[in-house]
């Protein structure tokens, strides 16, 4: 059963087209997340979903029914915004009951759902609190609250962590994934950061320009990547352009411009001998020493030393900066910059895109 | 009902209006203050709307209904006229009679003439004096068309003879602007209003000036070295009148008004806060005494045969006097 | 569809209070003025059409020179509420503590809610010639005789910088409050003068709010009866002074419009040109928050 | 260590004289407008007479105190009233105008918006003229033409607040603008998205919201309003506001320490009038 | 030789104290960064070097030389601003000809100046371009250059990069110090994230309220941190309050609050037998599977997968959540939530630090 479905769905702002024909499912109880760049169109699809747009062409089904004739003030759809918009002149109290007294619920039940909501949401007694008292990660929590307390069918999240800093993005990543297994309430989480999607989703739905590229559960999208786009914006990768030579087996032979040869998977279909592929290689597969099946030589140009996701970028031969993923750099590996080295990689770690044109 | 009075300051005292509701409970006194230009432009502004009873001098009548029709002509029977002076009645029926319509009674009258601190300026004749270097920054006027004519008068001509010549009028004005110009360095400040006048003569600041008589006879009361001296070329004479604008809305009330005002014992209450002379026959005499006595300090007979009964202006020669009037005020001095 | 026509509907009564304020009160009656300053009056109640009020304007020194006169005083006015009003300004904005910043803001905006009137009457009692500073300066034995501080060009300047050095004060604090100290230090950073600094840092970024000060102060100056009237004495001829005399004293309501005209014109025209000095728009300073 | 300020410890004293010095021009005329109110004499001026309420109080000639004195009472409850209507409507223009601008999207918006600040830089003189003039011609018109007479077309209380609406909604305007652009258009959506109908959501959402901008543009408009005299003047009928009847009276009666009385009455009254409006302001954000 | 040294820099606001006796040299040409959580008075410090505070004691010496007296606008260190600061009311050009002007220099010189400095900058070309028009990053080189081209000798930087997005952050780290590299110049990095300290850094003070715990090269700080804030600050940590059982060899046994034992390095000397100790393990050492000296109980609470950086959480017997780092979660390592798990890491890999009081 699903909760929400959306069926070839767009929207152009006059010949703009921000949403081109979108369709997913998202089954009941899971978090669904869209991950894409800056202006792909996540907002616009979300706002067509909480009914602020209308679409100028598609369906949107919630259990299976149509919503597009149901105003925004009437679907089982709640949502918390960007900056959260919680209500400024209302207190804690107020802002959480202010869906229950729209509906013209009674004082008493208003009361007891609103004590309950916050203690789910474990910030019991806070009801009298001024908005402007919490902190950062509070208000999070109240902005959940306010939208849970009316038992959507589902919950849509508009970039909730964009505002919070570092540290506390952190850790509300982890709060946000348990807040939903507690309500057991469909999440639609949109975001452009790759952590957040892959740390909390059950799918991700990858969105570039206005369409899905891909959609699939965290480790699909990291490991198997069905699109350059993906491929590049999943996870930290290196990308270099280059020809196919030979395409066989789902085996493809790149030329790397500037120079180098390297075995990699075929991504997709339409990689044929001789056309523009891009290989991408993941810096956390390539080490240091001629590998068993890729190899390439270069000189080391710099240590970037970062704890556990330390890098060393290496210039290769052929012109291209390639980072390395040295786990530890705890001084038991001694490398210099301005060392020449060789770096290797499996085959199957590698994995070239046909390129358009 | 409500009785919207558009008149000078001091020409409806409280204590009056207290007397008037009380004699008629169902009027109320409501009170704009105002000067003679003021009057007739608000009148044309509203077209004749807006007050019931208003009170301009004699003179700005005639013209004033001519070109902007804003007076309703008045029903004598309504007006106690015995109770008025029959000269100034006539003077002012002569003036304010357009098409057999009578536009104005007479209410005050007074002059306006010259007022000098005589302990620091004895010798003060005319209006010339006020141009005296003796008295350099020491004097002031009222710079409207009063002064205009009562300079006219000081250098040996007779504005009123020249109404009909309008050419010989101007070649009068411009001689007029003139020595006002120069007078402009002997001139402390223009008073406005009778509060200006009375502040600077009180504190000394200035010693001659231009005056109605009326306000200099409250200075008397203060201060008997403030004495007003009619000109020796003869006081200004006004008479203030009551008209009735055209779209006023409570003429009955006033019509009593008018007759109440004119009640002997209601005389002495208006004199004594106006200090002008009442348009009734014994008008000196419903003086309060202090301003009696300032008047007879004030006048002699001759003084009194000697009066300048304001003339009806022409259409147009106020506008002439105007710019001359501007042309003195924008003309500058140290 | 049906949102849009929700949309339409909203914008049409929301534009129709804003279409009714801004035509029935501000530009018909300017058309009206300029209609009335187009009629020429031949006699008692006849008119025709034409441009004798205006080449009376022209030809009549005493009308321009007055004009030129407010204009020429407004400026000096303007420049000197400027001069008066910027160290204010960055006082409170840049050096004063949070809190009494607050306090001192207040302060200044205390007089504003005072009416002209009222301004005016509290410096002629103390400025005229038995007012409190004269008595003052005779009792120290600095004069012999009282002292006549009302009535001069030098006074109503005084008193205008007095009642409009507000309106500097208020767009300067607020456009100064936004420049960050940063910008300051960075000045001295790099090596600047504190005159530098002053020069080309805080003068360039407090320009709008200069811009919109200066023009609120002109338009308000060139506009200003009372304080001029009461302050002025014999000398004082004043542009509005002139119009109101037209209207009231002149009855010639013909030559007040078209003195009007002309002082609108007149003024938008020097806002213009400073506007266009200064290389600033008009949306961009005084409509600013 | 702010570097704004002038380092030297001689410049820091000259700027805090500098300060002083300016902030005692500042209380300078008031101080001496509201002190001679206290005088017992007949005239705002020196010497000091001794200290008296008089002023304020007395219902005696020839000191009539303010509260006893007819026309000043009277002024004061035509300015009252003036500003209470102006304001009102000034404000209710002043919000329409505010969601036009920040929430609307029409052709030749900035050419309105330039339009929308004009009234502020015509003098106020020329609106008064205009208005009059305007008015007058409408009237008369009317009256030559129909023989309708339309009596609030003349000066008036009518005219007077709309000569004072002309520019007054301007102000209101620039301030519940301000507001409304800080007004995060998601607190709408959520509200809407919580369920609540549009009506709902502007008495909950937006409107408490821009409560404090409300209450001090009406508290501006209310004093704009009430100290207003050039275009006041050029529109006054029988029904004069304070500021008119107090210049009528200084320049065609006197000024009796009564004015000064006013003076200091309306100096306290805004004053504290102007301080609410901050303390709400700065309570609400 | 030295650009720049500090001896006993303090700076006390009132009874506030917050820069407290910090002492440092930075050699020339050096990148050196101050690291340390917000309000602990590294901008205060910076300041003071610049010139806008005047210390409460200590000198400031730039190549050898005292500044206490130097005026801020004659001092040769220049700054980059938190939020830049460049000037709005000027244009590229003009923003960096500004020092140059003030120096009185002649206009062919400062045409031509500008022109290598935005070359070297790679922004040829931008000089009349207005400020408003760069992106974040380009404003950041244009305030970089600007500081340049007065060769000062010493750059300061407030944390330059707080005020840009994610992926651009990440870019102007790399970008910053090839920047730094260029021009040979000393800078002085101020920054409360640990990954640009870490990233760039030839040498990083941790600074923690007012005073200076370690200074010391990255890898140095990562490894062998001398104070638990410093292994708490640096890098990710799992961190356990426990009591010390025994102390010998440099080898601390710790009984973990709560249930369990584990060996672990003294990380400081007043480490004593019965004393609390805190205790530090990376969650990259921890692996699942009973380890060879430390082994501890649990059951898996979720899984965190984020590519390279994937994590498992780990609820233990004794209640605390531990992350354990597991490079790649690519369905290899089948595990569950909710499975009995063990987890273990090798004795050198934990510390243990006293706690005060
Ligand atoms: N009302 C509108 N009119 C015209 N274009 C619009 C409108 N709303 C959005 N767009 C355009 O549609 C595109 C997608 O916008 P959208 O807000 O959905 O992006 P997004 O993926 O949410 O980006 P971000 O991550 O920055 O929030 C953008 O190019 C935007 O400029
Ligand atoms: N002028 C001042 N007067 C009083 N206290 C001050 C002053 N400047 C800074 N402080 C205090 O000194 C402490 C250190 O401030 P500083 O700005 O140096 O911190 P920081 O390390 O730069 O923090 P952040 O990372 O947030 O920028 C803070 O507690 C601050 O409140
Ligand atoms: N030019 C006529 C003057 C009329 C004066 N009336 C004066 C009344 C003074 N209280
Ligand atoms: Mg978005
Ligand atoms: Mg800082």
């Amino acid at each position: 059963m699903h909760d929400l479905q959306c069926e070839s769905l767009s929207k152009r702002f006059g010949a703009y087209t921000a949403v081109d024909s979108v369709s997913f499912d998202v089954p009941r109880g899971s978090f669904f997340s869209i991950l894409g760049p800056s202006g792909c169109g996540k907002t616009t699809l979300m706002r067509m979903i909480a009914g602020f747009e209308t679409p100028t062409s598609g369906d949107i089904r919630i259990k299976g029914r149509s919503v597009l004739s149901t105003p925004p003030n009437k679907r089982p759809v709640k949502m918390v915004f960007q900056h959260l918009a919680l209500f400024p002149m209302m207190n804690v109290g107020e802002n959480i009951a202010y869906g229950l007294r729209c509906r013209g619920e009674n004082r008493a039940d208003i009361a007891r759902k609103v004590a309950t909501v916050l203690d789910r949401v474990g910030l019991p007694g806070t009801a009298e609190k001024q908005v402007s008292q919490l902190s950062g990660g509070q208000k999070q929590r109240i902005a959940i609250a306010r939208c849970m307390v009316l038992e959507p069918d589902v919950l849509l999240l508009d970039e909730p962590l964009g505002a919070l800093d570092l540290k506390l993005r952190e850790r509300m990543k982890i709060e946000l994934k348990q807040l939903q297994h507690q309500f057991e309430t469909t999440f639609l989480y949109i975001t452009h950061d790759q952590s957040e999607a892959l740390l909390m989703s059950d799918n991700v739905a990858v969105m570039n320009a206005g369409e899905f590229e891909q959609i699939g559960a965290p480790q699909d999208l990291y490991n198997n990547p069905k699109t350059g786009f993906v491929a590049g914006f999943v996870g930290d990768s290196n990308r270099w352009p280059g020809r196919a030579l030979s395409v066989s087996d789902g085996k493809v032979r790149v030329a790397i411009d500037g120079g180098g040869e390297a075995i990699a998977l075929a991504g997709d279909e339409r990689i044929a001998a001789g056309g523009p592929v891009e290989l991408f290689v993941r810096p956390e597969v390539i080490s240091i020493g001629a590998g068993s099946e890729n190899t390439l030589g270069g000189t080391v140009e710099s240590l970037l030393f970062n704890g556990a996701s330390s890098r060393i970028l290496v210039r290769m031969a052929n012109g291209h900066l390639v980072e390395v993923g040295q786990a530890v750099m705890d001084g038991s590996v001694s490398i210099a910059p301005g060392e020449t080295v060789e770096i290797g990689w499996s085959r199957s770690h590698g994995r070239a895109f046909s390129v358009a044109g | 009902e409500t009785l919207r009075l558009l008149t000078w300051g001091g020409y409806a005292p409280d204590n009056v209006i207290k007397l008037f509701e009380e004699a008629n409970p169902d009027i109320t006194v409501e009170v704009t203050l105002s000067n003679n230009e003021e009057m007739v432009a608000k009148l044309r502004a509203t077209g004749g709307a807006g007050y019931d009873l208003a009170q301009p001098s004699h003179d700005r009548i005639f013209a004033a209904q001519q070109e902007y029709n804003i007076y309703k002509p008045l029903d004598l029977s309504k007006i106690e006229t015995a109770n008025l002076a029959p000269n100034l009645l006539d003077g002012v029926k002569a003036n304010a009679t357009i098409d057999g319509n009578l536009y104005a009674v007479p209410h005050q009258w007074g002059t306006s003439g010259i007022v000098a601190d005589i302990s620091k300026a004895p010798n003060v004749k005319g209006w010339g004096d006020l141009c005296n270097p003796d008295y350099k920054g020491r004097t002031s006027m009222r710079l409207r068309r009063t002064i205009l004519l009562g300079t006219a008068f000081s250098l040996g001509k007779d504005p009123f003879a020249l109404y009909g010549d309008k050419a010989a009028y101007q070649t009068m004005l411009d001689e007029v602007t003139e020595k006002l110009i120069a007078c402009k360095d002997n001139v402390k400040t223009y008073w406005n209003g009778g509060d200006d006048l009375s502040t600077l003569l009180l504190s000394g600041e200035v010693v001659v000036s231009e005056a109605w008589d009326s306000t200099a006879f409250k200075l008397y009361g203060e201060n008997k070295n403030l004495v007003y001296v009619p000109p020796e070329t003869g006081a200004l004479a006004w008479i203030d009148t009551f008209v009735i604008p055209r779209k006023g809305e409570a003429d009955d009330a006033a019509y009593k008004w008018i007759n109440f005002v004119m009640k002997p014992e209601i005389v002495k209450l208006m004199s004594n806060s106006t200090g002008a002379i009442a348009a009734v026959s014994n008008g000196i005499d419903l003086l309060p005494d202090d301003k009696k006595a300032a008047v007879k300090a004030a006048f002699d007979e001759q003084d009194l045969a000697n009066l300048k009964f304001f003339a009806n202006i022409p259409a147009g020669l106020e506008d002439m006097e105007g710019k001359a009037l501007e042309r003195i005020k924008a003309a500058t001095s140290n | 569809m049906a949102r849009t026509d929700i949309g339409k509907l909203s914008l049409i009564l929301l534009f129709a209070p804003f279409a009714l304020w801004i035509a029935l009160l501000i530009i018909l009656p300017q058309l009206g003025i300029g209609y009335i300053s187009l009629r020429e009056k031949v006699g008692p109640g006849e008119y025709t059409f034409g441009f004798a009020n205006y080449i009376a304007f022209l030809s009549e020194p005493i009308y321009w020179n007055t004009l030129l006169r407010t204009a020429w005083m407004s400026i000096l006015v303007t420049a000197m509420a400027l001069a008066v009003g910027f160290p204010v300004a960055y006082y409170i904005a840049k050096i004063a503590h949070r809190r009494s910043r607050a306090a001192l803001f207040l302060m200044c905006l205390i007089p504003l809610w005072v009416s002209d009137l009222v301004r005016a009457f509290g410096w002629i009692v103390i400025l005229r010639e038995t007012g409190l500073v004269s008595s003052f300066l005779q009792k120290i034995g600095l004069v012999s005789g009282p002292v006549e501080l009302l009535y001069n060009d030098a006074t109503v300047v005084m008193g205008l910088v007095y009642t409009v050095v507000l309106f500097m004060i208020v767009p300067l604090v607020s456009t100064l409050d936004g420049m960050d100290n940063s910008l300051i230090e960075a000045g001295y950073n790099l090596g600047g003068s504190r005159f530098t600094v002053f020069r080309r840092i805080v003068v360039p970024y407090a320009m709008p709010g200069i811009v919109a000060g200066c023009i609120i102060v002109f338009m308000l100056t060139a506009g200003s009866y009372l304080t001029p009237i009461l302050l002025g004495g014999k000398n004082s001829m004043w542009f509005t002074e002139q119009i109101y005399e037209q209207f009231v004293t002149r009855y010639n309501w013909e030559s007040g419009a078209t003195f009007g005209v002309l002082l609108l014109v007149f003024t938008s025209f020097v806002v213009w040109l400073g506007l266009r000095l200064t290389g600033q728009s008009l949306a961009s300073t005084v409509a600013k928050d | 260590m702010n570097v704004a300020a002038p380092q030297s410890p001689f410049l820091q004293w000259l700027y805090r004289g500098y300060m002083l010095a300016f902030l005692l021009y500042l209380a300078a005329p008031l101080f001496a407008a509201g002190m001679f109110a206290f005088n017992d004499s007949m005239f705002p001026a020196l010497p000091w007479n001794g200290f008296t309420l008089d002023w304020f109080f007395s219902s005696t000639e020839p000191k009539i105190g303010m509260f006893h004195d007819r026309r000043l009472l009277r002024g004061l409850q035509n300015s009252l009233y003036i500003g209470v209507i102006v304001s009102a409507l000034a404000v209710a223009a002043g919000t329409c105008n505010a969601f036009l601008f920040e929430r609307k999207q029409f052709p030749a918006k900035n050419f309105f918006y330039i339009l929308m600040i004009v009234p502020l830089v015509i003098p106020g003189v020329i609106l008064g003229i205009s208005i009059l003039v305007f008015a007058s011609m409408i009237a008369n018109g009317l009256e030559e033409a129909f023989g309708i007479e339309w009596d609030f077309l003349r000066p008036g209380l009518f005219l007077v607040i709309l000569g004072q609406f002309s520019f007054l909604t301007t102000i209101t305007s620039l301030v519940i603008a301000a507001r409304l652009r800080k007004f995060d258009i998601s607190l709408e959506e959520a509200a809407l998205n919580l369920g609540a109908t549009r009506l709902r959501v502007l008495m909950t959402v937006t409107l408490p919201y821009l409560m404090p901008a409300l209450f001090s543009a009406f508290v501006v408009a209310f004093l704009v309003s009430f100290e207003n005299f050039n275009t006041t003047l050029m529109l006054v009928g029988s029904d004069a506001p304070l500021t008119i009847t107090m210049y009528d009276r200084m320049v065609k009666v006197g000024s009796t320490p009564v004015l000064n009385a006013v003076s200091f009455f309306l100096m306290v009254g805004s004053g504290a009038l102007a301080l609410l409006s901050v303390v709400v302001q700065r309570g609400k954000e």
